[in-house]
């Protein structure tokens, strides 16, 4: 906040009437009676799907031309993109708002381009922790709850008894997915969290109510293990869908019925259980002389009334899709995406305010509201075309 | 359009005393964010001279000078001659008068200044009467319109003057008309028109939900609403008598426009009618300007 | 102090006439005013134009209510206007005439001199048959008969003082320098021949 | 080098000397041969300026503030109505601060219409906050101007010089034309410390309130005051390079008078003949001319003739239902000695009638002789009245 400079003597006054600094310290806020609110609502896309993708952040970073942070927000909720890209059943695509306008946003083909970058990215890590966690079986489930696991900072080790790290999608026929794919996700999975991964590991279990394996919490990967594999006595049951966490230091994890048998289009679903596992498990962990951590409030769902279509002109149609995309086909397609309850910086707000009250905040990824000038006119809530921000009396 | 001019400080800063949903603000912030900081900000009597601060304090950060109600264009012009006679060929000088300052007490000094070609940017922030003052009924104030000078008993008969077609026909090189609903054309046009050497004049419609009586979450709407009806079409003419017509949106009826406005709220049918007709008249007329095959209706 | 009053009409000259004789005298060393009647300047209308000359700085300003000489541009002012008004008794009176048409309507008590400066503008190509300039040529007429006026002060003052044909000009006024002619009383003129 | 000019063109070779870069121009009679010959030498090249041609005189004075406050050295001319146009412009030039220089060609106002020389319409512009000098003849014209110049970009005040319409505008007579390198060393380049500059960016003229509103405007009251002294000094610098001297005030035979007529313009100079003429008859009689109208110089004027018990003041103009302007400003400046000191106020040679020798010197007798009613009342006594 600016200070505001005053003229105290006949001396400091200029000679011609000019001013000597900016209006900043007048707080107009004070006018306001109703109050932006700035908050990402699901939109959806990200409703339906089924590893709870919030699909326009990432797009909104590929538009801006964030090819690798839009992998790094993806890989934030889906370890395994060049998977679900192409195994994925994409409910997502049916439920895209655009295709009211032209058509749906190609959302998976958009995961499978981002998963298939050569490129790293740096993802989001918490410190290293001594707590070690072993997953048995390195199925899609087991391997997206490793990623979390080590994320958080646990030292995670994934233990395979065959020669081929992927459980159930191992030997999938090449033309549902190319032989170099599942090594090229699984490398960078265990590289980006820091996790071992040993193959051909003998996890014979010697004695009932032995642990297979020394950890602070072993985790037993339904999609990594054969059916014949026996969970050791002790095991305590778990369903990474159900409420409370992890309770036991061995983990048998329990899918609900249209899980199992696996189902290969259901990927995604297992992704999101391997998810939930490692926030349950950290939960369960965590207990153990850690701090709680803060809730996860899942986000409101965005109403179809405040996607305002009819402010989204219908783009020129290209010829075809491109069999293969590059960057700025990636770019194009992002471009598409409405966007729906997410910010994507199109500024609207920031050029439409008249008091010059909301700009895009530090992370350059939303905007913020200044609540020192806003005189809460409620332009920017009407023309944000997506429903992101909202007049609020907070004071009530 | 972002007001984010990276490495370059902010040309417009909060704190001014513009009414909450003010368009004539709008049009300000949209304006410099296309010009830049190179420019000279010329500015009469009207909101923009108060709502813009207190001395000594101003919520602009590009030099501005608030001149006699009508001289904007005169001062401007003198600037610009004063910039280049001491060699200074770049910088923009802007003026920047309402509607008043425009087409009524500012008419002889810009008439003067776009008849010699003075090379400044004239722009007229029209919200449709004197709003400073409290609302009072102005030549660019529509027919039908309320205002304190024009009140219910007696609302104005008379059309809005056309300015831009006063302008062509000073045969200026550029003169458009824009919008503070459709910022990109307004960034198109600004664009445009710091090429061209000369007087350029954009006449910029700019909501006021205090006068006009609306919701002021609806000032952008009711802007983009004045286009879409072809109450204020938006188009440009290039040397007075090449007319081009700007993107425009879908023709709607006037009814959306007049419906959001208490300053319309006692327009009989009949009145509502004709208005209709003066705009599709009109809309027709200008299609014809600017040589478009009769389309949309 | 000698003051000069020049009759024309609007476009004849007379104003610059005054002033290409102040700056002549002044050439000559003296104080110099000169200036117009004052009011709006019609092409056709009466005129009057004024010169003031001092060997000390000139205050005084305005109408001259008392002058020495009178130089009258256009014959048919006589009929309208009082060219000799509050001359001085002995005022030297220069008429714009034919030799022959003169019927000198100016009183015997002056001494009055006539140069045909129209028929020599004509010859020199100043102005047209309709309007004349017949300013420069007056002068040169002038100068001949003033007593005090050197010819090639004038003509030095007339080059700078008429924007164009110059030469025309001046040699119109040295031809109506020799062309100048009495009409009544003893005009100075010989005391100029050098 | 001398030279045979009139009024007009003496203002015009000053702007050519100061190195005007911006003039702009509207025409009004007398003062039309200003812009006229601006426009010409412009065009020629023999001025490097920017001419604008404007559509009235309120545009010619706001250009001339824009140009101004953009930094460069700026010039106008006017008369009359055309001033009276430009009024509100001349409360925005003051107190924008910009050194505008501006000739004014003092006309009488109308109605009815008149094209002659009154002094009412530059008097009744007093207020503004210009600085208002009063030119006696063509040298004083160019001299003045030059002068106004340096004065103004130092106090950042706008000028105005006063030329009687006709008696001076369109008067030739001999003066000394300074060199232009001469003029270039008294008067360098402007430089302006407060303009419009995208670098360094500031508001002029927002809305202020009665919290600042006041200091704004004494400050200028004392900027104003200082031009008094300020112009002699700028004065007295210029005669050091051209060896005359433009004083705000003019004494003539006062050292040992009892009598002092007062006057501003061409007049005072036949005043002075009214003087000589007399002093022959044993009259200890001097004259006063006051150059400069705003600021007041008042000291100046009060050291000038303080022994003078009886002043005549002879106004070119009226406040109507006061009195002449010229004669209320002495009466304001000798208000300590009233009692001891009496004024007569005349209004005189307006609308064209010349203020002659003739027309002074029976002034003079009817304030010594007169019956002093009107004088009593504080009225001035008319001449060229019909009975």
């Amino acid at each position: 906040m600016q200070t505001r400079t005053v003229i105290k003597t006949l001396s400091e006054l200029p000679t011609a009437p000019t001013t000597i600094g900016t209006m900043v310290w007048n707080q107009t806020g004070d006018w306001r009676y109703l109050t932006p609110l700035v908050a990402d609502k699901l939109a959806p896309c990200a409703q339906h799907c089924p590893a709870g993708i919030p699909i326009p952040r990432h797009l909104g970073a590929v538009t801006r031309g964030d090819i690798e942070g839009g992998l790094a927000l993806l890989l934030a909720y889906n370890p395994l993109p060049g998977l679900t890209g192409r195994l994925c059943y994409h409910p997502c695509q049916t439920k895209c708002v655009r295709r009211r306008i032209d058509r749906t946003i190609s959302i998976q083909e958009m995961e499978r381009f981002l998963g298939d970058l050569a490129t790293d990215v740096t993802i989001e890590k918490s410190e290293r922790t001594d707590q070690r966690v072993t997953i048995i079986g390195s199925g899609p489930l087991g391997l997206s709850c490793a990623f979390y696991l080590g994320c958080q900072g646990y030292r995670v080790a994934v233990l395979e008894p065959s020669d081929q790290a992927g459980g159930a999608l191992v030997g999938l026929s090449p033309g549902k997915i190319e032989p170099t794919v599942l090594s090229h996700e699984i490398n960078r999975l265990i590289r980006l969290a820091d996790i071992r991964l040993e193959t051909g590991a003998n996890i014979g279990v010697a004695k009932p109510g032995e642990p297979p394996a020394q950890a602070d919490l072993v985790i037993l990967d339904p999609t990594g293990l054969s059916e014949e594999f026996c969970a050791p006595s002790g095991a305590v049951a778990c369903d990474p869908f159900a409420a409370g966490s992890v309770i036991g230091s061995v983990v048998s994890v329990q899918l609900p019925k249209n899980l199992t048998p696996f189902k290969v289009p259901m990927i995604a679903h297992y992704i999101a259980a391997g998810r939930l596992l490692a926030k349950k498990a950290s939960d369960g962990l965590r207990r153990k002389g850690l701090e709680q951590p803060a809730m996860d409030r899942s986000p409101l769902a965005v109403s179809t009334e405040s996607i305002r279509i009819e402010r989204f002109p219908a783009a020129e149609m290209r010829d075809k899709q491109k069999e293969t995309w590059d960057r700025e086909g990636a770019m194009q397609e992002a471009e598409r995406c409405l966007s729906c309850g997410t910010c994507n910086l199109c500024l609207k707000c920031v050029s439409f305010c008249p008091d010059a009250s909301i700009r895009p905040e530090g992370r350059n990824v939303t905007v913020e509201v200044d609540l020192d000038h806003c005189k809460g006119c409620g332009i920017c809530a009407y023309e944000c075309p997506r429903g992101v921000i909202t007049m609020e009396d907070i004071s009530v | 359009m972002s007001e984010q001019i990276k490495g370059k400080r902010e040309l417009f800063v909060p704190g001014h005393y513009g009414c909450p949903g003010c368009g004539a603000t709008v049009a300000m912030k949209q304006t410099l964010s296309v010009l830049g900081e190179d420019t000279i900000v010329v500015m009469t009597a009207g909101c923009w001279s108060s709502l813009i601060g207190i001395y000594p304090y101003t919520c602009l950060t590009v030099p501005v000078v608030s001149v006699a109600f009508g001289a904007t264009a005169s001062v401007a012009a003198g600037i610009k001659a004063g910039l280049t006679c001491q060699g200074n060929h770049h910088t923009t000088v802007l003026a920047f008068a309402g509607d008043g300052g425009t087409f009524d007490i500012g008419f002889q000094p810009l008439s003067g200044v776009v008849e010699r070609n003075d090379d400044i940017l004239f722009i007229c922030y029209d919200n449709e009467a004197y709003m400073n003052t409290g609302i009072q009924r102005s030549s660019a104030t529509p027919a039908g319109g309320w205002t304190t000078t024009t009140p219910d008993s007696a609302r104005k008969g008379q059309r809005k003057k056309n300015m831009v077609e006063i302008m062509a026909a000073h045969r200026i090189p550029y003169t458009a008309t824009a919008s503070i609903g459709a910022p990109e054309d307004l960034k198109a046009k600004l664009e445009k028109a710091t090429h061209i050497k000369g007087s350029r004049f954009i006449h910029l419609y700019a909501s006021c939900p205090t006068g006009w009586r609306h919701a002021t979450e609806l000032s952008i709407e009711v802007a983009r609403q004045a286009v879409r009806s072809r109450v204020f079409p938006l188009y440009e003419v290039i040397d007075g008598d090449t007319w081009r017509l700007s993107p425009m949106p879908e023709k709607e009826s006037v009814d959306a426009y007049l419906n959001h406005q208490g300053r319309f709220k006692k327009m009989s049918a009949e009145e509502r009618d004709r208005l209709q007709k003066q705009v599709d008249d009109e809309w027709q007329c200008l299609l014809g300007k600017c040589q478009v095959p009769n389309r949309a209706g | 102090m000698v003051g000069i009053r020049f009759h024309g009409r609007g476009g004849q000259g007379a104003v610059v006439a005054s002033k290409i004789l102040a700056h002549a005298y002044f050439k000559q060393g003296l104080y110099v005013q000169a200036f117009p009647s004052f009011g709006m300047e019609r092409k056709g209308a009466a005129v009057s134009a004024f010169v003031r000359l001092d060997s000390a700085p000139i205050a005084e300003r305005g109408d001259i209510k008392n002058p020495a000489v009178v130089i009258v541009l256009d014959f048919t002012l006589l009929r309208k206007v009082d060219v000799t008004r509050c001359a001085k008794p002995d005022a030297l009176i220069l008429l714009n005439c034919r030799e022959n048409e003169n019927h000198n309507p100016v009183k015997d008590s002056f001494r009055v001199a006539g140069v045909d400066a129209v028929k020599i503008a004509l010859q020199h190509g100043l102005g047209s048959k309709s309007a004349p300039i017949i300013n420069t040529v007056i002068l040169g007429a002038y100068a001949r008969i003033s007593g005090d006026l050197e010819l090639a002060n004038l003509l030095e003052a007339i080059a700078t003082g008429v924007p164009v044909n110059q030469k025309q000009n001046m040699a119109a006024a040295e031809v109506a320098y020799h062309a100048v002619f009495s009409i009544s009383g003893e005009l100075n003129a010989d005391k100029n021949r050098h | 080098m001398k030279a045979v000019m009139m009024g007009t063109e003496a203002a015009t070779m000053a702007v050519k000397l100061a190195r005007v870069q911006v003039v702009s121009a509207y025409p009004i009679t007398p003062q039309t041969v200003i812009v006229e010959s601006l426009a010409d030498i412009i065009g020629r090249g023999e001025l490097k300026a920017k001419y604008l041609p404007v559509e009235s005189e309120h545009t010619a004075m706001s250009s001339c503030m824009g140009a101004s406050m953009a930094g460069a050295r700026t010039f106008t001319a006017t008369s009359s109505q055309g001033l009276a146009y430009m009024h509100e412009m001349l409360h925005f030039t003051a107190g924008e601060r910009v050194p505008v220089v501006m000739v004014n060609c003092n006309r009488a106002m109308a109605p009815p219409w008149n094209l002659y020389c009154d002094h009412t319409d530059s008097l009744s512009q007093r207020d503004t906050g210009w600085i208002q000098y009063y030119c006696v003849d063509a040298q004083d014209v160019l001299d003045s101007i030059l002068i106004a110049y340096a004065v103004a970009e130092q106090a950042l005040l706008p000028v105005m010089i006063n030329l009687d319409a006709f008696y001076l505008t369109h008067t030739s007579e001999p003066l000394d034309v300074p060199d232009q390198e001469t003029v270039d060393l008294f008067l360098p380049p402007y430089r302006a410390l407060n303009k419009l500059d995208v670098d360094d960016p500031k508001t002029f003229s927002i809305v202020c309130g009665a919290d600042l509103f006041s200091s704004i405007k004494y400050k200028r009251q004392g900027d104003t005051l200082a031009v008094a002294r300020l112009w002699d000094q700028v004065a007295e610098r210029y005669n050091r390079h051209f060896n005359r001297l433009h004083p705000t005030v003019e004494a003539y035979r006062t050292e040992d008078a009892d009598l002092c007529i007062i006057g501003i313009g061409t007049a005072t100079g036949t005043m002075r003949l009214a003087v000589d003429r007399l002093r022959e008859e044993g009259l200890k009689i001097g004259s006063l001319r006051l150059a400069m109208i705003r600021p007041f110089p008042r000291e100046v004027l009060q050291r000038a003739i303080a022994k003078v018990k009886h002043v005549i003041v002879i106004d070119r103009d009226v406040s109507f239902g006061a009195e002449g302007i010229v004669a209320q400003e002495v009466k304001a400046g000798f208000f300590d000695r009233r009692g001891e000191l009496r004024i007569t106020g005349f209004v005189a040679g307006v609308g064209g009638n010349d203020m002659t020798v003739d027309t002074i010197i029976p002034m003079v007798r009817q304030a010594i002789s007169g019956d002093g009613t009107a004088v009593e009342a504080g009225m001035s006594l008319w001449a060229e009245v019909l009975p």
